[in-house]
């Protein structure tokens, strides 16, 4: 063998480093090429409609912008799953996406990653963003600048099963006004309609801090005290508010108010109750603005066009009927500009596109969201498409909080879920017990100087 | 011919390309995540690029971690079901049985237990997802409202890893049934030994050997395949099935610690280190 | 010997056990209402006609592609090093043996993160890195096995080619690999299946959507806002069929267990 | 075909000396036996001749040629491993050819060749068969003809019979040796088994730990051992040993044991003085029950072991302190504790030194048939 053999061969092998990294970029481009990433499985009804959605939203864009194309980055997988992919994406400037799509809550973190670009120049010439209500506004500012606008907001109300309520001798047209009046309605159902549950309510982690949102975040948010983290920054363990959230979870379980263990946690929890209405197995719930549109002809998921007739809907009430007299939690999906992109002209111009009217109505139709834009959840194509829903959930909207934009949120959330998941499991845990689990599991994760008690 | 003296440059030109591999996939990525385990990198948020190492800062943590102590305590105890009790016992049931059973559930038995092992994780997963849901097939031999995952999910997790792991327990054990001499067997059978005598006195003992190996080797490979676990059950409900490397996963990707989740892993790597140092051990002492 | 009926016995309820579990996977496959549940099917190929096309496919594709790369990267360099090891002087061969050893101990998973940050920084994460990533990551157990395997090949087969005039090369490759060939084969079966099945690397470090591999499709498909039930058990089908495949076709050596025997033998 | 020639060749294992001073020569067309004990350094050799090994100090010439360091694919030597080392994954066919196939040679003169080689050593018919399907006798054969297709100046065999059955065996040795009759070509062979070495070789070499002992043709190294070592090891049964005494009685030089007297036979020349204390060797067949010539002294001796083994009885008598086998008849009178007196016959009594072993009579100038033939002295 000659000497040079080694270095003859360190020599290939940093010549073939050298052309896998440049195979894979060095495709030949015309047109300059905008990514978009989104969840594919998870934020539409169905995939078909993601699919769909984008396609359209692709070929507006393309049509518009002939120079110009789209690359879709479809992301596979839940919840957790989109944002993991996101953050991993953003890591690489070669992989970080032009446009995304980002679930609400978890916009601070990757703001404070420096991902995104602000837009508030772009924004100043929009007219759809002057009809966005304040608080929406707000969940992609940070430091005066905004990040990130909605593409469609999720909120949530009580679900309920007329038929069911007329067997129990409850009114057809409920009204409750405390949390009581739904714990006595689904005592009624118990005892008068065997074989059903009476109660759906999101506990457990298995959604993550999904579940939370469609959940006993609503809860939180009608309660005395729906501070997460105060004025110090700190993190609320012990209030008099969650105390009312676990103390009503408790109540409902160990009451046999609630559905089994093996719906609440499965991986797919948060749609257990749409196949529990329609097969009529399924007295209140306690869940999310998208229910009605799954139901109708064109989401068809499951299919229930006749579900109006059977279930009523009304707005969360608050504890005691305190003033507004309904909550939610609001959270939904924005759109965002990475700050990797080297054509953030087309980002805004593809940003835009999605934003027109129709494809809002479009999305909120097709995935289940109030649209931010006032004046679109007044279009008659977004109310008349899942009556009565659709009025109800653009009525509570302005009601929503969201929730701190903060990477430690989510271990507040794990805490709170984990909290909720074991009352529901454990019958013979007290409030309690729950809270010094929560208190234990927040300053472990984030320090015991950063957890408060009100 | 290998020279007798000086540098057998051949010899490493052929180690080369697999000792460079290893070198840059392995090795370095390894060391590199000991240092990440020491630094305050995340996911998402300020310390996503701009990250540093903070020195004792994450092992303190470590230290006063609730969540941690209790994950690796669960790590104890699926190991001890999984590995232990599990698969050495399910694999050594089947490797003697097959040695005396009807030779068509000899190949139906080693068949479904091969099988089961080389299915791809996500599927076995994804069958004992269903198997042992509410409505599922294990729910409805108790009468269809139970809820074994739920209830145990502890056990449905373990039992769900001695049947993706038992086909290969199965394999070596046979190797080292085999391995026994039939005269030795004979010879115990003329000096009037039952059954269970001639394998507690004469099997057990000559396949101790083979037992030691084949229980560490299952406990790095269940330790690797957490896909298993955390596609069936994401560490839960309420974290009763987050063992080490799924907390490891849970603190990187969802709570956005990837330094801190770096750390936890490299707990587990030592752990690992140390079943990898007993098998040598094992195999030298042969 | 003859077969023992309580053994019979005793193995015939373990083979169900066995195979209870897999048979909500092909009722669900054929079931136009599958769910989690295990009920009567109302038969449909449907969900096998549904995951035959398109995306499906390109996945499957992917995962081919993927294993083989690492396959290849696995078992090429294995068999070089291998025999470097076994027969080669090589410094300070018995602590580089054990140095494998470990590495074969640790579990993927903790070298996702460093990895990603390597790749990323390389412009890497894509399919065919990731099936080099893999088949490292298969390296030391292919190498322990190869290793294993030429150990017992004897000199002399060696010395008679040498005798024969064949070179370093000519006598690796028609003499020793063929002589250490169950070994080779097992090596390159376990990199297949490991990078087959390998579900947390591709997820972290492929990013292009068109070369998402099966694994990802399956997990998608659970996690998705409406679950496919059918679907997912249908693609879970194909997509454990080439195991399947492999397993049949190699049964008869699998039966001698020759797999581990030359391992456990160290 | 070819000589060799090892001139003071050294092959050192670390501490340990594998082959230590070896100076042998192997002319043009010998059989040459390699004969030791297991470990004594006759692989070694072999193996450094065949390029397999490379001598510590020393060369070792091949038609004059230092070939220490020619590769041995280009040494022209052919060999037959002791596992014949076949490659088990080819057919027979696969095997011959695999030798022409690594030089290139021309295809169909290389089928004309297997054919040829086939047909000599009766393997045509095995030709497509794999080595598991072969018996031992098969795959010797197809390893002899590995090595006979190379046509090479020198063959080299290690213990080629030495995993074949005792009837086989002795059917293999005879063919090897008609074979190397008929081609005439130089071989090493090594073993560790007297009877092929005896018969089979041409020449002798006999090692021990590591040191060649003698050299020499077959009969020559039986019937004039240079050491105690050697008369040791060749024939069956050992050769007898007991302590005996140089005597020096009326100028005539006399060896005393087992209580008796002998004189070697005239024209032997014994190389040690009066008095000194020596080693005594007898072959068992060389102990007699009557005296070999008139007035001959006897001593008496126990039956204590009869062994019959056919054709011939070995009996274990004993001698006051000493032991000694005795060839007797096969149907052979004699029984247990029976008291006889035997007969030493001075012209095949053998005398070696007490401290190092060496042979003390010289007997290089007379076979033992001339010994026979001559009157002893009374």
């Amino acid at each position: 063998m000659p000497k040079t053999g080694p270095r003859r061969l360190a020599l290939a092998l940093l010549a073939s480093c050298a052309f896998i990294a440049t195979g894979y970029r060095a495709q030949a481009q015309t047109k300059t090429i905008v990514t978009l990433a989104y969840g594919s499985e998870y934020v539409f009804d169905t995939n078909d409609f993601a699919k769909k959605w984008y396609d359209n939203v692709k070929a507006a864009f393309e049509k518009k912008y002939p120079d110009a194309e789209v690359k879709l980055v479809p992301i596979p997988g839940g919840y957790p799953d989109i944002i993991n992919k996101l953050s991993l994406l953003y890591r690489s400037r070669s992989t970080a996406p032009d446009v995304a799509q980002l679930p609400t809550p978890a916009l601070g973190q990757f703001q404070s990653s420096g991902w995104l670009l602000p837009m508030d120049d772009q924004l100043a010439t929009a007219g759809w963003w002057k009809e966005f209500p304040d608080a929406i506004k707000a969940e992609g500012q940070f430091d005066g600048k905004v990040y990130a606008v909605s593409t469609g907001e999720n909120d949530s109300q009580l679900y309920y099963n007329k038929a069911m309520f007329k067997q129990a001798g409850l009114p057809d047209d409920w009204q409750p006004k405390t949390w009581d009046d739904i714990l006595t309605a689904a005592r009624a159902i118990k005892a008068k309609v065997p074989g059903v549950v009476p109660l759906w309510l999101n506990v457990g982690t298995s959604s993550g801090d999904n579940g939370l949102l469609q959940g006993t975040g609503n809860l939180l948010n009608g309660s005395s005290d729906a501070t997460i983290q105060d004025a110090n920054g700190k993190w609320v363990v012990d209030s008099k508010g969650l105390r009312e959230v676990l103390t009503f979870v408790k109540t409902m379980y160990n009451e046999g108010l609630g559905d089994s263990l093996s719906d609440l946690f499965s991986p797919s929890a948060v749609t257990v109750p749409l196949a529990l209405f329609q097969k009529g197995k399924l007295a209140i719930a306690v869940g999310s603005n998208y229910y009605g549109g799954n139901w109708t002809k064109t989401i068809c998921s499951p299919c229930w066009a006749e579900a109006p007739q059977t279930i009523g809907v009304v707005a969360i009430p608050t504890v005691q009927g305190a003033a507004p007299g309904a909550a939610t939690t609001l959270g939904g999906w924005d759109l965002a500009i990475g700050a990797a992109t080297t054509h953030k002209d087309y980002a805004w111009k593809l940003l835009d596109v999605m934003e027109e009217q129709q494809n809002q109505i479009d999305a909120a139709n097709w995935a289940g969201f109030v649209p931010a834009a006032q004046s679109y959840t007044k279009a008659a194509s977004f109310v008349d498409f899942a009556p009565p829903y659709n009025a109800v959930s653009a009525q509570v909207l302005p009601f929503g909080k969201l929730t701190p934009a903060k990477a430690e949120y989510e271990v507040w959330s794990h805490a709170l879920q984990q909290a909720t998941g074991n009352l529901a499991q454990h019958t013979d845990m007290t409030v309690d017990q729950a809270i010094d689990a929560m208190k234990s599991y927040v300053s472990n994760q984030l320090g015991a100087d950063q957890i408060a008690t009100r | 011919m290998v020279p007798r003296k000086g540098v057998d440059g051949v010899g490493l030109l052929l180690l080369a390309p697999a000792g460079l591999l290893l070198l840059l996939l392995f090795l370095a990525p390894v060391a590199f995540a000991f240092y990440l385990g020491l630094t305050n990198i995340s996911l998402a948020g300020i310390h996503a690029q701009h990250y540093w190492f903070t020195g004792a800062a994450n092992l303190r943590r470590l230290s006063q971690d609730n969540s941690f102590w209790h994950s690796l305590w669960l790590t104890a105890v699926f190991l001890f079901g999984s590995a232990v009790v599990g698969v050495t016992v399910v694999g050594l049931a089947l490797a003697m049985l097959m040695q005396h059973a009807h030779v068509f559930w000899q190949r139906l038995a080693g068949a479904l237990a091969i099988l089961a092992w080389m299915l791809p994780p996500v599927t076995a997963a994804l069958i004992w997802y269903a198997f042992s849901t509410t409505g599922g097939t294990l729910s409805l031999l108790f009468g269809g409202q139970a809820d074994p995952l739920d209830d145990h999910p502890m056990l449905i997790v373990i039992l769900a890893n001695i049947w993706a792991t038992a086909g290969f327990s199965m394999m070596v054990l046979g190797g080292g049934l085999r391995g026994i001499s039939r005269e030795v067997l004979e010879a115990a059978r003329m000096e009037n030994a039952s059954r269970i005598q001639t394998f507690l006195f004469v099997t057990l003992p000559l396949m101790r050997r083979s037992l030691v190996t084949n229980l560490l080797l299952v406990t790095l490979i269940i330790l690797a395949n957490y896909a298993l676990t955390y596609i069936m059950t994401a560490g839960g409900p309420n974290d009763a099935t987050a063992i080490l490397p799924i907390y490891a996963y849970q603190q990187g990707f969802t709570f956005s610690n990837l330094g801190y989740g770096a750390l936890i892993g490299d707990v587990l790597v030592l752990i690992a280190t140390g079943f990898a140092y007993l098998y040598v051990r094992a195999v030298r002492q042969g | 010997m003859r077969p023992h009926p309580l053994a019979t016995a005793l193995l015939a309820v373990i083979a169900l056990l066995f195979f209870a579990p897999m048979l909500w996977l092909a009722v669900a496959s054929l079931d136009a209402h599958a769910s989690w549940a295990l009920t009567w099917p109302s038969l449909t190929l449907a969900h096998f006609r549904n995951v035959t096309a398109g995306d499906y496919l390109l996945s499957l594709w992917n995962t081919t592609l993927l294993a083989l790369v690492a396959t290849i990267v696995a078992v090429l360099p294995g068999i070089f090093g291998a025999y470097a090891l076994s027969r080669r002087r090589i410094p300070l061969r018995d602590g580089l043996m054990i140095t494998v050893l470990f590495l074969t101990g640790i579990p993927v998973g903790i070298m996702i993160i460093p990895v990603f940050q390597i790749f990323a920084a390389c412009g890497w994460l894509s399919l065919l890195p990731t099936g080099i990533f893999l088949g490292a990551n298969s390296l030391p157990f292919a190498l322990w096995l190869i290793k294993t395997a030429m150990d017992a090949v004897p000199r002399e087969m060696e010395e008679a080619a040498l005798m024969e005039r064949a070179s370093l090369l000519q006598t690796i490759i028609h003499v020793v690999v063929p002589a250490s060939l169950p070994g080779i084969a097992s090596a390159a079966i376990f990199s297949f299946i490991n990078a087959w099945g390998s579900f947390i690397v591709p997820l972290v470090l492929v990013s292009d959507p068109d070369q998402q591999t099966g694994p990802l499709t399956i997990y998608g498909l659970i996690a998705a806002a409406n679950v496919r039930y059918g679907d997912i058990a249908a693609f879970s089908i194909i997509y454990s069929l080439p195991v399947v495949i492999l397993y049949l076709l190699l049964a008869r050596s699998f039966s001698g267990g020759f797999l581990m025997g030359g391992a456990v033998k160290g | 075909m070819a000589s060799v020639s090892f001139d003071h060749v050294w092959r050192r294992f670390g501490p340990h000396t594998a082959v230590a001073d070896l100076c042998l020569d192997i002319a043009d067309g010998d059989f040459l036996v390699l004969l030791g004990a297991s470990g004594c350094g006759k692989t070694t050799s072999l193996r450094m001749l065949a390029g397999l090994d490379e001598p510590s100090e020393g060369e070792i010439r091949i038609d004059g040629r230092v070939v220490n360091k020619v590769p041995p694919g280009e040494r022209d030597v052919a060999m037959v491993f002791q596992s014949y080392a076949l490659f088990p994954h080819m057919t027979v066919e696969g095997n011959l050819t695999f030798g022409p196939r690594m030089r290139r040679e021309n295809k169909a003169a290389t089928r004309a060749r297997i054919a040829e080689v086939a047909q000599t050593l009766e393997l045509t018919p095995l030709l497509g068969r794999r080595p598991a399907e072969l018996s031992g006798g098969q795959r010797q054969r197809v390893a002899l003809g590995r090595a006979l297709l190379r046509e090479p100046k020198l063959f080299l065999m290690d213990e080629p019979l030495s995993n074949l059955d005792a009837a086989l065996r002795g059917q293999m040795r005879a063919e090897i040796v008609s074979l190397h009759r008929r081609l005439g070509i130089t071989t090493a062979y090594v073993t560790h088994d007297q009877v092929e070495a005896m018969t089979m070789a041409t020449r002798i070499a006999i090692m021990f730990e590591g040191r060649l002992h003698q050299a020499g043709k077959p009969a020559a190294i039986f019937d004039d051992p240079a050491s105690l070592r050697v008369a040791t090891f060749i024939g069956a049964p050992q050769m007898n040993i007991v302590d005996g005494q140089v005597l020096q009685a009326d100028g005539v030089t006399m060896l005393a044991c087992l209580g008796t007297t002998c004189r070697p036979a005239e024209g032997l020349v014994l190389r040690a003085p009066a008095g000194s204390p020596v080693r005594i060797g007898i072959r068992p067949g060389d102990i007699a029950f009557s005296p070999p010539h008139p007035g001959a002294a006897g001593f008496s001796g126990a039956v204590e072991f009869l062994e019959p083994m056919g054709s011939e009885t070995f009996a274990t008598m004993r001698c006051g302190r000493e032991t000694v086998v005795v060839r007797a008849p096969g149907r052979t009178p004699l029984r247990l504790g029976e008291r006889v007196t035997l007969y030493l016959d001075g012209r095949f009594t053998y005398a070696f030194d007490a401290e190092d072993g060496r042979a003390l009579i010289d007997r290089s100038r007379f076979g033992l048939a001339d010994l026979a033939a001559r009157r002893l002295p009374a």
